[in-house]
């Protein structure tokens, strides 16, 4: 699980049956985005797409755009650290159509990824909070100041390598 | 005498609130800059009460983790249970029994309306009324009591289990719930009767703190500040979970989006949880509530599942992540708080000073769960 | 020059003695409050209030005022040290000149000022908010500065319709003898004569206390205590004086211009008096337990579009009714128009929110009720 | 105003509930009356057939508790050589730091003797920080007292 890389996901995806949601995600975003390697899987029940990290805004712009997803609210945005790569689960949520759809970018620690804080709002201390806890370097992010630490904090205790118990007690 | 003219030119005032602030609600900080009464900007600081749950949650059991989410919105003690068992039930692919289900929606409502109890003492508080938040207090202490006699503990239940409850409810369980219904509902009123419709207080809160209903999605405002602002939006309703789809109840919605219409949607949702609670009470099934896991250890097979429920501040959603280990490899949780408060910014600005406090109360954030 | 010195020693030994009298009075006064406040609150909230100190917590006060004066007096570094010393000082002292004159009957009263009384009252009374703004500003705390400032606007706001009830009950009266005030209204009480006077004057006596739903110069919920945020032990205690001292002297003041005073059947005449001045407090109380508090911008437009306009209005109608010579029942009348007028005005403006919601959940009903169909 | 007018007349006739029956308790004299499954501090349950106590110091508590507040160790059962007990192993030490604890019960769900029990206890107070860390005679103390207090039996075994 922890050093999964990206094509193994891949190839899960496409030999696993695909439910008729995930179908017409895929055809979807397949149509628009011609020459980027999309991956789609299934997160529980949320249909998503694993996009490469260059075409992440663009994504996200056309989903929020577009009519059948109306992607308007950004519900979550949670950081998952695979020890190579950081993967960033943005799920988004559309009010009009009540459907929900879920975007994954696997990030290496030593890259910047494109802030979406320009589209939604709710993403600017998500991506802040991902900031504190993994290092994530947020390109555009207008405010990089630490949200959940304190200033000063060193280390990134969202890492699997952060230690735990390492505190005396009385 | 030009000179003094130039030197004395007015400069904004920088005023920090908080996080020793009475009406902050917990440890929060805003930086306000304010000129004369009036507030420019506002800068928010959050992070004073950040326990590390989710990274705490990946040196715990899967059992283990109730009692941390127990303590992330400490007000709504029982949505947050659920929530997570529904989160590792899934990833179990098990279902727990219908009697089972249908308690922990009686419990979840009744702590709904706990937590709505406790947000109408507060605003009246932060409004300068100081009698509601007795008054409100002598309802939530009824349902603690209630909460106590079925759990053992007034707030921190560690009560649902994954797969079931930790034991069978008391024998009088639904004559207990039976007999405090109309006392709550008694208490309810007498609380708001003080508030809503006060005149001062709507001049206080009417068009105060206005969110549109578009900026609201935008910030990812969920739970009564997203429908005080005209969208209905319910998880309960839109994507029911457990056993919600089973009842009959409205969504009350808002028009203005302002701190008085946030108000009033939390007052209607605790008559409508009272209707939950009084159908499932009526319905209650029969059956074991014991989980089928026993004491065994949960060790649920890789996979990640996203679960959302309605919590009485908003959506809460949780992000697990299973590594086929005892312990998860990874926990997220959506906080319905921490999405509403980051639109605090917005809200504050070109409002008084004496409107910040209100606005924030009309929020209802819980500090425990924004910095979790 | 100076007059035969026996006499004016007699007299200032006597003033002497009153005053220390009136401190005392006061003093047992202000425990009294203390007590009846808590008490009351409690009750009304369903809570029990001080019960441990003495039979129903009477000594509470007393507790309290032991441990206010024992503890240690904290200023800030960034203080301004005289002025955060000298601050509370002011404020109790306009507090305590306020009394000088009050009588409490016709005999109990430090020094009756023939015909200065009333306007003795309302010139001193303005003092302490001097205090008020000092004390903000001395404390080097900006939310104490807040207070100040919001103490300043509120209470010269306040001022004015006070003020002009005093000149109009004195173009009534023709008097501004305190005692001359009262006995004049055994036969009708004054609140008959001018009931807007009263109303006027009970609004602006709770404003310039400091009173809920007026309590926003040191709103505890917002600015954290206003001016007195810094102060602690026994500068603190002297604050809380004043205040509970103000409270007592505008109870006493609506009693004595407007509910007859000592007046009254079968009792001795200060027994009368107290009563109704507690009666007149636990309204105060009663009010306090009951209602949010206003912002400071509502507070000032009701000051000046609402209370101001309506002083002057009363004003000319006590003029016009000495002028002409009319049967004291004119004024009532007069005064009720004005009241009534400006009731509905009042209540056109503060009910605006409750009918617009009303007005919106109306069309929002109907609309769905269409949808339905 | 009308409003306004109807909450002073629910203040004044919640001053007459409140003069007639507050509903406030003073507190040492009349505490809260505690619900049958009232958590409360944990403690050790004694076996008065066998007077020991149940618990043999087998640790599930501790691997299962989810702040780590407890420690004990196990030592040879005299009363096993003697044959007039069946436990092999019983406890030796155990201690519980009250300050950690937070009560969520969970090692009494998980112990296999019914050794450790959630008593009424709640009102422990003591002058210095390590008073807290409560030892083996303390804690089986206040487990007698629930057990006498609510009649507690263990568990039939199957």
């Amino acid at each position: 699980m922890a050093n999964k890389p990206d094509d193994a996901l891949e190839e899960v995806s496409q030999t696993t049956e695909l439910s008729p949601e995930l179908i017409q995600f895929k055809t979807l975003l397949e149509s628009t985005f011609i020459d980027v390697e999309l991956a789609f899987v299934m997160t529980d029940q949320i249909p998503s797409v694993v996009v490469p990290k260059e075409s992440l805004h663009d994504l996200c712009v056309f989903l929020k755009t577009n009519s059948v997803y109306d992607s308007k609210m950004l519900s979550c945005m949670a950081g998952v650290d695979y020890v190579d790569y950081c993967q960033i689960l943005y799920i988004l949520y559309s009010v009009e159509n009540n459907c929900t759809i879920g975007i994954k970018c696997n990030v290496e620690y030593d890259c910047k990824i494109q802030t979406v804080s320009d589209i939604w709002k709710a993403a600017d201390w998500y991506e802040r909070e991902i900031h504190d806890l993994y290092g994530i370097e947020f390109e555009g992010h207008e405010d990089m100041s630490p949200l959940l630490l304190y200033d000063g904090f060193e280390g990134h205790p969202g890492k699997r390598d952060f230690p735990f118990y390492n505190y005396e007690e009385y | 005498m030009m000179q003094d003219q130039q030197d004395n030119q007015t400069i904004d005032m920088m005023l920090n609130m908080g996080p020793q602030h009475p009406s902050t609600h917990g440890v929060f900080r805003m930086e306000l800059r304010i000129d004369g009464e009036k507030i420019i900007d506002v800068k928010p600081h959050i992070g004073y009460l950040h326990r590390g749950s989710e990274k705490l949650s990946e040196g715990e059991q899967y059992h283990q983790i109730i009692t941390l989410f127990d303590r992330m919105d400490y007000l709504a003690n029982f949505n947050n249970e659920l929530v997570y068992c529904m989160a590792v039930e899934r990833l179990l692919d098990m279902e727990p029994s219908k009697r089972t289900e249908y308690i922990r929606v009686i419990l979840c409502e009744l702590n709904r309306i706990a937590s709505h109890l406790l947000y109408v003492g507060t605003i009246g508080l932060d409004a300068g009324a100081m009698t509601p938040a007795l008054f409100s207090f002598i309802g939530r202490d009824r349902i603690q009591t209630l909460f106590e006699s079925i759990s053992g503990a007034r707030m921190m239940h560690n009560y649902f289990k994954i797969g079931g409850l930790k034991q069978e409810v008391p024998d009088d369980f639904v004559r207990m719930v039976k007999d405090i219904m109309p006392v709550i509902r008694r208490d309810i009123d007498q609380t708001e009767k003080l508030l809503t419709f006060n005149e001062i207080f709507l001049s206080r809160t009417k068009d105060i703190g206005v969110i549109t209903a578009e900026q609201a999605i935008d910030y990812g405002l969920t739970g009564p500040c997203l429908r005080g602002s005209g969208i209905n939006y319910d998880v309960r309703k839109s994507e029911p979970y457990s056993v919600y789809q089973d009842f009959d109840f409205d969504v009350p919605v808002g028009l203005d989006g302002d701190c008085w219409d946030r108000h009033w949607v939390r007052v209607k949702e605790m008559h409508e949880s009272l209707r939950i609670i009084e159908q499932a009470i009526d319905k209650l099934p029969d059956g074991d509530v014991a989980s089928p896991l026993g004491r065994r250890l949960i060790r649920p097979s890789e996979g990640e599942v996203y679960v959302k429920a309605e919590n009485p501040r908003g959506e809460i959603g949780v992000y697990l992540v299973s590594d086929g280990t005892d312990k998860p490899y990874r926990l997220k949780v959506r906080p319905p708080s921490f999405c509403n408060l980051s639109a605090i910014q917005l809200l504050l600005q070109n409002s008084w000073v004496a409107d910040s406090v209100v606005i924030l109360g009309s929020l209802d954030i819980v500090l425990g769960e924004v910095d979790r | 020059m100076i007059a035969s010195t026996g006499p004016y020693f007699q007299d200032a030994i006597s003033t002497l003695i009153s005053l220390l009298t009136l401190f005392s009075f006061l003093a047992v006064t202000v425990l009294s409050l203390v007590w009846l406040e808590r008490k009351a609150l409690g009750r009304l909230q369903l809570r029990l209030g001080p019960t441990r100190t003495g039979p129903f917590g009477l000594l509470q006060p007393i507790a309290d005022a032991v441990k206010l004066v024992l503890k240690e007096d904290i200023v800030p570094n960034e203080a301004e040290k005289v002025i955060f010393w000298v601050a509370p000082i002011i404020v109790v002292i306009s507090a305590f000149m306020l009394w000088v004159t009050i009588p409490l009957t016709p005999s109990i009263v430090v020094q009756n000022l023939e015909n200065m009384g009333l306007f003795y009252v309302g010139a001193v009374g303005v003092i302490g908010i001097l205090g008020l703004v000092l004390a903000g500003w001395g404390s080097a705390n900006k939310y104490g500065v807040i207070g100040g400032l919001r103490a300043a606007a509120q209470l010269i706001s306040y001022e004015i319709p006070l003020i002009m009830v005093f000149v109009s009950i004195a173009i009534v009266t023709q008097t501004f003898n305190l005692v001359e005030i009262v006995n004049l209204q055994s036969p009708v009480p004054f609140i008959l004569v001018l009931p807007l006077g009263f109303v006027l004057f009970f609004v602006s006596g709770l404003a310039e206390v400091g009173r809920t739903p007026f309590d926003i110069y040191f709103a505890e919920s917002e600015i954290v205590g206003g001016p007195f945020v810094e102060y602690s032990g026994a500068h603190w205690a002297v604050f809380f004086l004043s205040e509970y001292i103000n409270t007592f002297a505008i109870a006493t003041l609506t009693v004595l211009l407007f509910l007859g005073g000592w007046s009254g059947p079968f009792l001795p005449s200060i027994v009368w008096l107290l009563i109704k001045i507690y009666a007149v407090i636990l309204l105060i109380f009663w009010i306090r337990g009951t209602l949010p508090r206003l912002r400071i911008d509502q507070l000032m437009a009701f000051a000046w579009k609402v209370m101001v306009p309506l002083s002057f209005y009363l004003v000319v109608c006590c003029s016009i009714y000495v002028f002409y010579g009319l049967p004291w029942w004119a004024l009532t009348v007069m005064s009720i128009f004005g009241l009534g007028v400006v009731g509905v005005i009042i209540y056109q403006y503060i009910t605006a929110p409750a009918r617009k919601v009303a007005e919106v959940r109306e069309r929002l009903r109907l609309l769905q009720m269409s949808q339905e169909e | 105003m009308l409003s306004t007018v109807k909450g002073m007349i629910q203040t004044l006739s919640s001053t007459w509930r409140g003069l007639r029956k507050p509903v406030t308790k003073l507190y040492p004299e009349n505490p809260t009356v505690l619900q049958n499954r009232f958590m409360g501090f944990p403690g050790l349950t004694w076996d008065k057939d066998i007077d020991e106590p149940f618990c043999t110091g087998c640790m599930v508590c501790i691997r299962n508790c989810p702040t780590q507040c407890m420690t004990a160790t196990m030592k040879d059962n005299p009363k096993f050589a003697d044959e007039s007990s069946k436990r092999r192993k019983i406890v030796d030490e155990f201690e519980i730091n009250l300050n950690r604890c937070i009560l969520c019960g969970i090692c009494v769900d998980v112990c296999n003797f019914d050794a450790i029990v959630m008593t009424h206890e709640h009102e422990e107070s003591g002058s210095y920080r390590d008073g807290s860390r409560m030892k083996l005679d303390g804690l089986l103390e206040i487990g007698g007292k629930y057990q006498t207090q609510s009649g507690w039996k263990p568990a039939p075994k199957d």
